[in-house]
This record gives structure tokens, C-alpha cells and sequence, in this order.
């Protein structure tokens, strides 16, 4: 039973997602959005065993006493400092006891996870009680303080200052310059693997140089080189594209038969 | 022999040095790269060189912030080239941040303008560029093909007024300018499909001269309507751009880039060439040393 | 006869006076022709009809052009259409369209409190005015109508993409059936698959770990579903020879799904003490934090083989060089065309495009997973027949083959 | 500028140097932007797809309701199902009911995959068999001025990527050896594949290349802030931020290169 009705629920909704495609009456269409809004439920509901693993595994890391363990505080504080950020905004001018807050609640989260990490039980109490009487501070502060509010229903906290502080001065840098890392790594990888070794590897490399050349003024035929290079992107890439998207058009809709009849299960768990 | 050994193996932590020292001493000195110009940049550049003073020039500025970094260089080139030889321009400006790029590009170029400067060897006196007898600012108007349909009708009748609210008859420099009848060149600068609408509507109706600016990845889809002869000439992308600098002389952001592209891109053809020199070398030595 | 001289005098006069008539009313019209000569002809022909294969609250109005647009007075700028629930108005403008345009769709808003709302089964009546330059120089049609829109419950354009499911699935079908009645299904090596059994068997000897990653897709992607099953024969491999597995994830539920997966295989491999969930863990849904993390795992971890299987965009290069500066063997497969050259440059082995699908039903050892490459492999052949005779029906001017295959949405 | 706004900008630059050092290797600097970024980006996460996703999608669809009737006298009361099984997914925190959240997982995989199924067909398939079907341009077979074969628009060209597209789907084929005239046309079509990925490969190092330029035109600008004496808030403080980084920065290098020699030496012992 535990495994046939999530095969009949596959069935069932897979072959109703099929023919809906061939229907474009309002109704078939309210319930292909009723059941696109399930999808982004269950997904938004799952974040939470997410949320969940990566403390799990933040814990887990200082518990065995890795090297570099120490740095999984840095990852929650800053999960927790971004989440709060997001549901709370200044009611007035001023924040008040606003970092407080923030120091409190993050000293509390730092405490909890020692008091999962740590195994014997005096240092077990002593965390606990830390975390407790941090989390009551946290409360109070939160009750007492009127120069902010907790927003949860309303997109207030996406304007709170620091939330952009942190998304701009923290989160956009460092994500920028990973994606500009690319710049090292495409010359690294081409260095790497362009070796003439057979004729694919050739042909691989000199599409690429040509490509590459296509601006370099200082090679013979330079314009010949720069119309080549239109042309390569234009003919060849075309055609190589043309071929693997239709391989990969069938391949999908392959696989994804096997899995509304039921062909290809393991996906789903045993037991 | 253990030298192309070496070439083979080189740590890759050697390739990430040499290009980061490549680009940031590209980066930060001026001196300037040699830019191939393809005849397609070079016909727009002649269109607009060889115009007579108080000719009118149309600047269709039809990209937003995202495309900035591309497009804006050709728009700077294009318009103080414009302006240094008296040519009139009208702008327009048919996507919905379009209007915010103009405005910056028209004080920028108009701040570059009042000073003295040479190009190609020819002195230029620095002057105002005035609002209505230099240039006029149409403005964002939505439904981009019936706005382009419009002005081949009459400027003023998409366009009541300017983008700064003087009724478009009022315009000094609009006097005698109807419609694309009057206009000699029309140039979209554009990261979208109004593109399109330029090629279809405007030019496909009114026969004007059309040149278009577009990022690197549209570029390769409008080859075809150069051949055709629909458009005098396309620029694509950063490398487009830079070379519309280099014939105008007058090196902006876009040659910025290309010196830092092109050593970087000689640095990584080195890096390929250097493997495949020691892989070669190797072959041979241990083709020799397995018959010895 | 005094009276015939009047007669004939004010017959006279009379017909001086229509003379004279005629000659002033010719002055008159020419004023009159001014004025109307502004005014473009009318639009002929209108036509209103649903617009067939939708869900309703859209009309589709046609016409034939101005005579005075493209020629006679030349002066029709655009075409304005209006539409109203009554034949008496008021109308309401709905929008326009450049001149030379012989059609207008007016697709409506669904839903009743917009303001853009059509009714569906309601007389609806529409206007169209050919305008000038000068907006207030402009002539109106008649009232057409009515007409009556509504949903459809087939959408007649895309018979040949429903054609196209039937036949794949029957095709399908019925090379998994013969293949469950014990035919024997060939299909050829393919590199990249061979090579994950080495590479696990290498991870075992080094006693380094093995970082299978599922990309950026969510369980949504039919190419992170297909990594699934490759997944669970690389965890069965890994439970038989305990070596340790590390799959960082990028979605919540590909975590969950994946561990599931990892689960039954070391229960199919009989080690279920083995199992550790954590080895199955979320990292952030960003897509280069996530990269930035799983990078750092490679250089601390040093795992001896990396797979990624599934979705990846610009990450795939980032990965696949840090994989191969831990010293890692590197399999790779993902349908993300723009991805394949940077995967083919950096790792040992890639699965291009579908050679993805095909592992997944290769790597699953059961003869009837295999019924659907067979059935894949007829498809791509009727493919390549179609079109070769599609484009010499196109050289050849036989339109009423091509346009059996075109799908309109 | 103000002083706190240079200061984050500082900071900003601090992690984008963090990051940077990732080139020469794992290293503690790289490890806290690591972390960071890690904890900021799925907070980050969690606040989006609540307020832009939970909320519109299932808050604000059931807010006419009341909880203590279970939200049924909601106008949408449908949406409790989709709440429900959201919830079904926590079973997976529980040991004995986790096979509970198969059921949300089910219907995920079963809704996407039935989805895939025509859309794909219609896409990736219908669509491009009927672009195959063109009309070629005998008149211009080699090339539109004279003799080039390098036009695009070309009949030669056209040809070429029909040819090239079904050989390509040849070598793909998976129940047939390459062998004979079969393996001869799948050998082009690899060929053909290799130099469109070559091409594709050649024609990308340009953009990534434009990504560091930016990077690089970050940090200037964050130089310029810090010797901008026409700022209205400029302080002493900006270039003495400005000149405690930069010292750490050459500090930690000279570091490394110290700790390397010292290997060395180790190992040449």
C-alpha cells in the first residue's frame, strides 16, 4: 500500500496533466493553476526539511570536531540574521533595542547549537540554560520594544535597511565573484583539455580558437577570420544544437512515460 | 625535453596569475589595442561621416540597464560624433527604461562636447549643445510599432510634445523635419525585439537609411538582413562598439573592455598553444625514444 | 402666347438657374471634397469570429484594409477597434493596430473584475476606425456582430504534438512489453556509462569518498528525475563496497526524493545500518552559494569520483575544474545544451543530451527500462524520414505536407 | 557617502577578495565567505518564496476563512489541500510516518512529468521538424555576392545544416554499432557536434571575461570612494580603511609565501 498509492497518485495526475495540454477550455485551465499552485506549496512546506538538514549537518560538522567546524556558526547566525531581517521592519524613526535583539537571538541560536553538538550532560544543562534564558531575554525585548514590529503577512521586512544591506554588501559580491571565477576557470579548462590528442579534440580546439580569434587583429586574414567565426556559430552550432535537442525532446518525454506508467520506479524509496 | 614536459603539466595556479595580473594592468593603464574594423561597422561610420552640417540623424535608444554596458558605448560614440560635426539628432526612446539611458547619455555627451577635443586629426571647438536646435528628446511612447509607424507619418503625431513637455511645433529644430522624409539616418541602439519593428514597419514602409546597434547575442540573427540590404550596418555587442569608438576616434568604455578582452584572450590562446607545443614535443620524443 | 414667352422665359431662367446651379454646386463639392478628401474610405469586409482553440473571452476581427491605406489617398495610419456588449454602444476602445494590418485580436481578461474582461456566450459588437495622422480625422465602420465567444474543449492546433505522444507512447508500450515476454533488447555501449562502475570500484581502492551531484533542477525536471535512478545504482555500488557518498543538494525536495532513493539502495545492497541520512543534505538555493559550498567540499573532502547528473547552467564549469584540481575522476551528463562543451572540456567522461535519459534506463538493469530507447530510436528515424521528404515536399512546393506538421498555439 | 555605507562597501570588497583567494586554494578566508554566503543566500531564500510565494498563493487565498473552522468556510477552501500536503511532507521528521511525505512527492513528480510530456513533444520536437522543412535558396547556392561560402543564408549553408542535424541525430542512435556507411555518417555527426561545442566554448570566454572586468570595476570604484575628498561625509577614515585592507591583504600574502618557502625547504630536506 505504501508504495501503491504513490504510484496511482503519478498515474492518475500525469495522465491528467497529459491531456490537459489539449484542452484550453477555462476549466481544464483552473485546474492545470490550481495544481501548479500545489507544486509551489509543496516546495515552499519542503524548505523547511531543508532548513532543517543544513542545522543538521551545521551540528553535525562541530560535533565531530572537524577543522573548519567552527565556520557552521557563521553559516546559521547568518541564516538567522537574514530571516529575521525579512520579517521585521522600524515602526518609527529610530531601531531601539532592535541589535539587541538580534545579538540576543543569535547567541541563543550559537548556545543551541552547542547544546546539540556537546555530549556530556553537565555541558548539556549549562547550554540549555543558556539558550533558555537568552530565548526569555529575546522575548522580552521583542514584547517590550515598540521601535519595530514583526511583519509577517506583509513584504515590509524585504525594505528593512539591513535586509538590503546584507543582500548588496554581503550576498551580491560574493556571488558575483564566484560567477566571475569563471573567467579563471574556462582559461584554465581550455589549457587543460585542448590538446590535439585525435581529430574530435582537433576539431573541438580549433572551432574554439577560431571563436576565439575572431577580434585578434594581429593574425593574417583577420576578417576571414571574424566571418568564419559567424559562421561556425551560425551552421555547425546550429545544426549540433538542432540534433540534441530533439534527442534530448524525445528522451524526455521517454522517461517521462516510464514514470506516469509506472516503468521506472527508482525514484521512489522502498519499504 | 623536460621543459615541454613542463609546458604540459603547468600548475593551473600559473594561468590564473597571469591572467588576473593581464587584466588588471589592462584594466587600470590607457594604452590602447589595435581593434579590426568589419565593414559593416565601417559603412555606418561613412553613412555619418559623410553627412552635410544640419543634417538630421534619428537615435532609437531602445535598450534598458541591463544592456548598458554593451550598448551604451556605441550610443556615446555615435551622438558625440553627431554633435561634434552639427549634425541634429532626434532620440527616441520606445522601451520603457529607454528614457532613463537617454537622459543620461544626452548630458554625458553634452558635457564631453563643450570641450575642446581632436578627432582623427581634426581639431573640434568645444560648444553648448542646446536642447531643441541640437537635438530633440521625443521620449517613451508604448506600442512601439505604431509609434514607429506614427513619425512616418508626422513627428508630432505620435509625439504632441518633447519628452520635456515643449509642444514638438515649438521645437526650433524641428521646424521643416515631418516625418523620415527629412531624416537621413535612423539608428537603433536596442537589446530586444523592437529591432524587429525598425526593420518591418519603419524601414520595410518608409525605405530610410537604418543602422542598428545590438548586444553580442542578437547580433548573429540580424546577419541576414545585411545581406539583404534592409539595414546599411549592425554593431554588435562590445566588440562592435569598440570599433565604432576607434573610427570616431574616440575611445570610451567599450575599447576599455576590448584592452582587457583581447590580452586576456591572448593570454588563454598562449596557455593552448603552450599544452599542445609540449604535447606535440612529448609525442615526438617518445615516438624516438620507443624506436631507439 | 404671352404666356409661352413666360413659359419659355422662366423655363429659360430655370434652366440658367440649374446651369448656374450646376456650375456653383461644382465650387460647393470641391470645398465639401476638401474636407471629406481628409477622410480615409472605410474598412470593408469585417469579419468577427471566436478565436478558435482557447479558453474563451478572445474574438478575432478581420477586414479588409482602407482603399486609402498602401494607396488612393495613402493617409490611414492605424486601425482602432472598439467593442461594445450592446449594438447601440458605448463603444470601448480595445486597442490598434499599424496600418496594413488586416486582423486584431482582442484577447480579453478572464477574470470579471478586470477591466479588461470579455464575457464569454455575449453578444458582443465591434467598430473599427481607420485614423489618420490627425486623431480626430477618422472613419468609422459600421457595427458588426454579433458574436459570441467561448472556450474549446480541443485545441484543433496541436493535433500533431498529440499524433506525435500517441504514436511514442504506443511505440513505447510495445517494446516494453516484448521486452517484459523476454526479446532481447540490443543497445550499444555508451562511454560515460561504462565508466561509472570503474569509477566507483576506484573511489573503494583510494578510500576516498564519492560527491555525486543532482544540479540546479528541481524534481520538476524530467532530467533530475532520470539522475535519480542513476543515482541509486551509484548508491547501491557504494553500500556494497562502504564507501563513503556525499550529495549536497540545491532543492528541498530533490533532498528529500534523493534520500529516499540513497535509502532503499543500501537497503537493496543489505546494509541498511549503513545508511546515514545526512549524507543527503541541503545546501541554499542560490545558485553559486551552492556552488561556492559544494567547491569547498570537493578541496576539503577530496572525493575520488564526482558525478553530476542533471540540470546545471553557468556552475558546470566551476564545478568540473575544482573537481579535477581535487584529483577527481569526473563523469558528467546534463541536457542543458549551453552547458555540454564546458562538461566535454573539463570532465573524463560526458553523456550528451539524451545519452542522460538513456543511462538511466541503461544503469537500471531491467531489459524493460530499455523499451523506451528502442521506442526513442524509431522516433529519431521516423524524424530523420519526415524530414527529408519534408523538405522536398517544401522544395517541391507541396505546402499541404508541411503544414501537417506545423503546430499553432 | 556616509562613513557606515563606505564601511559595508569595504566589506564587500573584503568578501569579494575572500572569494577571489579561492584560485590559489582553500584557505580560512575563503571558508568565512564560504559560510556566509551559504547562511545569507538560504535566508535569503526562505524570506522570498515566503513572501512571494506562501503568502500570495495560499495565505491571502484563505484569509476570508476562519482557522477554527479549519479555513473551510474560506472562498478558496480548495487551497487547505495543498497545505495539507505540504504539511505531509513533515512526516519525513517523524521515523515511523515518514513514508507519509511519498505522497506529496508523488503527485510533485507525477504533475511535472505529465506536464514534460506534450510540452516537450510540441518543443523540442513537432517545432523543429517543422523548421527543418525550408525552402532552399538554390538561386544563391554559394553565397549571396559571388562565391562565399561563409554566408550564413547560403543554400550551401542550409544544406550543410540539415546534413549536419541528421547525422548528428545518427550518431545518437543507440541500437546500432557504429560500423559501415551507419558509422561514417555518425562520425560526422560527432565531428559536427565537436565543432559546434568548440565554437560555442570559444564564443562564451568573452562574457565570463566581461564578469571580472565588473568585479575589477567594483573595486576601483570602491578606491575612488575612498580618495574622493569632494564627498561631503569625507574623513580621514576613508583612506585609512582604504590603506588597513589593502596592508592586510599584502600581509596575508607574504604569509602564504613565507609558509610556502618554509614547505619547501622542508620537503627539498
Amino acid at each position: 500500500m505504501r508504495r501503491q498509492i504513490p504510484f496511482g497518485l503519478v498515474f492518475i495526475f500525469g495522465i491528467f496533466m497529459v491531456f490537459q495540454f489539449f484542452v484550453p477550455h477555462e476549466k481544464s485551465e483552473w485546474v492545470y493553476e490550481f495544481l501548479l499552485d500545489w507544486i509551489i506549496v509543496i516546495g515552499i512546506f519542503a524548505l523547511a526539511l531543508g532548513i532543517w538538514s543544513l542545522f543538521k549537518v551545521s551540528v553535525e560538522k562541530i560535533k565531530q570536531g572537524k577543522e573548519g567546524g567552527n565556520y557552521s556558526y557563521i553559516t546559521l547566525v547568518g541564516l538567522y540574521m537574514m530571516m529575521a531581517f525579512g520579517f521585521t521592519q522600524q515602526t518609527g524613526d529610530g531601531w531601539g533595542l532592535y541589535f539587541l535583539w538580534i545579538m540576543l537571538c543569535s547567541a541563543c541560536i550559537v548556545s543551541l547549537m552547542r547544546l546539540r553538538a556537546s555530549t556530556d550532560s553537565g555541558k548539556k544543562r549549562m547550554w540549555a540554560l543558556a539558550s533558555g534564558g537568552l530565548l526569555v531575554a529575546a522575548v522580552l525585548v521583542a514584547i517590550f520594544d515598540d521601535a519595530w514590529a514583526f511583519f509577517l503577512y506583509t513584504p515590509e521586512g524585504l525594505e528593512n535597511s539591513m535586509f538590503e544591506i546584507f543582500f548588496d554588501h554581503i550576498m551580491m559580491p560574493i556571488l558575483a565573484t564566484m560567477f566571475s571565477l569563471l573567467a579563471f576557470y574556462i582559461a584554465s579548462a581550455a589549457y587543460r583539455a585542448f590538446r590535439a590528442r585525435n581529430v574530435l579534440a582537433s576539431l573541438l580546439l580549433l572551432a574554439a580558437l577560431l571563436v576565439m580569434s575572431r577580434f585578434n587583429p594581429f593574425i593574417p586574414g583577420a576578417e576571414y577570420v571574424a566571418n568564419a567565426s559567424n559562421w561556425l556559430m551560425n551552421v555547425p552550432n546550429l545544426a549540433a544544437q538542432r540534433a540534441i535537442v530533439i534527442g534530448i525532446g524525445l528522451g524526455i518525454v521517454g522517461t517521462a512515460l516510464k514514470i506516469i506508467l509506472g516503468i521506472e520506479r527508482g525514484y521512489m524509496g522502498r519499504g | 625535453m623536460e621543459l615541454f614536459e613542463r609546458l604540459m603539466k603547468l600548475d593551473r595556479r600559473w594561468v590564473f596569475l597571469l591572467l588576473i595580473i593581464v587584466c588588471v594592468w589592462a584594466y587600470a593603464s590607457s594604452f590602447s589595442v589595435p581593434i579590426l574594423v568589419m565593414p559593416e561597422v565601417q559603412s555606418i561610420y561613412d553613412k555619418v561621416e559623410g553627412l552635410p552640417e544640419g543634417s538630421v540623424v534619428l537615435v532609437a535608444i531602445d535598450y534598458d540597464p541591463n544592456n548598458l554596458a554593451e550598448l551604451h558605448p556605441m550610443t556615446y560614440a555615435l551622438v558625440e560624433q553627431c554633435w561634434r560635426k552639427k549634425i541634429k539628432t532626434i532620440f527616441t526612446a520606445l522601451s520603457m527604461n529607454g528614457p532613463g539611458m537617454c537622459v543620461q547619455a544626452i548630458r554625458d555627451i553634452t558635457d564631453s562636447v563643450s570641450r575642446d577635443k581632436e578627432y582623427n586629426g581634426v581639431m573640434y571647438k568645444g560648444r553648448e549643445v542646446v536642447n531643441g536646435v541640437d537635438y530633440c528628446f521625443l521620449g517613451y511612447k508604448p506600442y512601439y510599432a505604431i509609434v514607429i509607424l506614427g513619425m512616418g507619418q508626422a513627428f508630432n503625431q505620435p509625439y504632441p510634445t518633447d519628452y520635456y513637455g515643449t509642444p514638438l511645433d515649438e521645437v526650433p529644430m524641428m521646424r521643416g523635419i515631418i516625418n523620415y522624409d527629412q531624416v537621413d539616418l535612423v539608428v537603433d541602439i536596442s537589446g530586444g525585439n523592437i529591432t524587429d519593428a525598425w526593420i518591418s514597419y519603419g524601414q520595410g514602409r518608409f525605405g530610410f537609411d537604418l543602422a542598428l546597434g545590438l548586444t553580442g547575442v542578437m547580433t548573429a540573427q540580424y546577419y541576414p538582413y545585411l545581406g539583404s540590404g534592409q539595414i546599411i550596418g549592425i554593431m554588435g555587442g562590445l566588440l562592435g562598439a569598440a570599433q565604432y569608438e576607434k573610427l570616431t576616434d574616440n575611445p570610451g568604455r567599450a575599447k576599455d573592455g576590448m584592452r582587457v578582452q583581447l590580452p586576456a584572450h591572448l593570454v588563454i590562446i598562449l596557455f593552448i598553444v603552450m599544452g599542445n607545443v609540449g604535447f606535440f614535443a612529448n609525442k615526438w620524443r617518445m615516438k624516438r625514444e620507443g624506436r631507439a | 402666347m404671352k404666356h409661352r414667352f413666360l413659359i419659355v422665359g422662366l423655363l429659360l431662367l430655370f434652366g440658367l438657374s440649374s446651369v448656374w446651379a450646376q456650375t456653383e454646386p461644382p465650387e460647393a463639392d470641391s470645398m465639401v471634397v476638401d474636407s471629406t478628401e481628409l477622410f480615409p474610405a472605410a474598412v470593408s469586409d469585417v469579419q468577427v469570429v471566436d478565436k478558435p482553440n482557447d479558453h474563451g473571452h478572445a474574438v478575432i476581427v478581420t477586414w479588409e484594409t482602407s482603399a486609402d491605406d498602401g494607396g488612393g489617398k495613402n493617409n490611414v495610419l492605424r486601425y482602432e477597434i472598439f467593442y461594445s456588449t450592446s449594438f447601440d454602444g458605448p463603444f470601448d476602445s480595445v486597442g490598434a493596430v499599424p496600418a496594413g494590418t488586416g486582423e486584431f485580436r482582442h484577447i480579453g481578461s478572464k477574470e470579471p473584475l478586470d477591466s479588461a474582461f470579455v464575457p464569454d456566450y455575449t453578444d458582443l459588437f465591434y467598430q473599427i476606425d481607420a485614423v489618420t495622422a490627425d486623431p480626430t480625422i477618422r472613419t468609422t465602420s459600421d457595427v458588426l456582430g454579433p458574436v459570441q465567444c467561448s472556450g474549446q474543449w480541443f485545441n484543433t492546433g496541436r493535433i500533431p504534438v498529440l499524433v506525435a505522444v500517441l504514436i511514442f507512447g504506443l511505440l513505447t508500450a510495445f517494446f516494453v512489453l516484448s521486452a517484459k515476454r523476454g526479446k532481447k533488447l540490443y543497445v550499444r555501449p555508451i562511454g560515460g556509462i561504462e565508466a561509472v562502475d570503474d569509477a566507483i570500484g576506484r573511489a573503494t581502492e583510494m578510500g576516498r569518498p564519492i560527491l555525486y551531484v543532482l544540479g540546479l533542477g528541481s524534481a520538476a525536471d524530467v532530467a533530475t528525475i532520470a539522475s535519480f535512478t542513476i543515482l541509486g545504482r551509484v548508491a547501491k555500488r557504494v553500500a556494497e563496497y562502504q564507501t563513503e557518498l556525499i550529495v549536497p543538494t540545491y532543492d528541498p525536495i530533490v533532498m528529500s526524493v534523493a534520500q529516499e532513493v540513497v535509502k532503499s539502495s543500501y537497503f537493496d545492497a543489505g546494509r541498511p545500518e549503513d545508511y546515514k541520512e545526512d549524507c543527503v543534505h541541503f545546501v541554499t538555493q542560490s545558485q553559486f552559494a551552492y556552488v561556492a559550498a559544494v567547491n569547498g567540499i570537493m578541496l576539503r573532502e577530496l572525493p575520488a569520483t564526482c558525478v553530476y547528473m542533471g540540470k546545471f547552467f553557468a556552475e558546470s564549469l566551476l564545478l568540473a575544474e575544482t573537481g579535477s584540481l581535487a584529483g577527481s575522476i569526473q563523469i558528467s551528463g546534463t541536457d542543458e545544451i549551453a552547458q555540454i562543451p564546458f562538461f566535454i572540456v573539463a570532465c573524463d567522461y560526458t553523456l550528451i543530451g539524451e545519452e542522460l535519459y538513456a543511462a538511466s534506463a541503461y544503469l537500471g538493469r531491467e531489459p524493460k527500462l530499455l523499451g523506451s530507447l528502442k521506442a526513442q530510436d524509431f522516433a529519431k528515424a521516423a524524424f530523420v524520414v519526415l524530414a527529408i521528404v519534408g523538405l522536398l515536399a517544401a522544395n517541391f512546393e507541396w505546402s499541404e505536407f508541411t503544414t501537417l506538421f506545423q503546430v499553432i498555439d | 557617502m556616509e562613513f557606515t555605507s563606505f564601511l559595508w562597501l569595504t566589506f564587500g570588497v573584503f568578501v569579494t577578495l575572500c572569494t577571489m583567494s579561492f584560485l590559489y586554494k582553500d584557505n580560512p578566508f575563503y571558508k568565512f565567505a564560504e559560510h556566509l554566503v551559504v547562511g545569507v543566500s538560504a535566508g535569503y531564500f526562505v524570506i522570498i518564496l515566503w513572501h512571494q510565494g506562501l503568502v500570495p498563493k495560499l495565505f491571502q487565498r484563505l484569509e476570508d476563512g476562519d482557522w477554527y473552522f479549519g479555513y473551510l468556510n474560506s472562498s478558496h477552501w480548495e487551497y487547505m489541500i495543498p497545505a495539507i500536503l505540504g504539511c505531509l511532507m513533515w512526516a519525513r521528521f517523524s521515523k515511523n510516518y515518514s513514508w507519509l511525505s511519498r505522497w506529496p512527492m508523488a503527485l510533485y513528480i507525477g504533475i511535472s512529468a505529465g506536464l514534460a510530456i506534450p510540452l516537450e513533444m510540441s518543443n523540442k520536437v513537432n517545432k523543429q521538424l517543422h523548421a527543418m522543412m525550408v525552402e532552399i535558396d538554390w538561386a544563391n547556392f554559394f553565397g549571396h555576392d559571388g562565391f562565399n561560402l561563409l554566408d550564413v543564408t547560403s543554400g550551401f549553408s542550409q544544406v550543410l545544416i540539415m546534413v549536419g542535424t541528421i547525422s548528428a541525430i545518427v550518431y545518437f542512435f543507440f541500437s546500432k554499432e557504429h560500423t559501415g556507411v551507419f558509422g561514417r555518417v555518425a562520425t560526422f555527426g560527432i565531428w559536427i557536434l565537436m565543432i559546434g561545442f568548440g565554437a560555442s566554448f570559444g564564443f562564451t570566454v568573452m562574457a565570463r571575461i566581461s564578469l571580472f572586468i565588473n568585479r575589477l570595476q567594483d573595486t576601483f570604484d570602491w578606491g575612488g570612494v575612498a580618495f574622493d575628498s569632494t564627498n561631503q561625509h569625507y574623513s580621514g577614515m576613508f583612506p585609512a580603511i582604504f590603506w588597513a585592507l589593502i596592508l592586510f591583504m599584502i600581509g596575508y600574502v607574504v604569509y602564504e609565501i613565507v609558509t610556502y618557502l618554509k614547505q619547501r625547504s622542508v620537503t627539498t630536506q
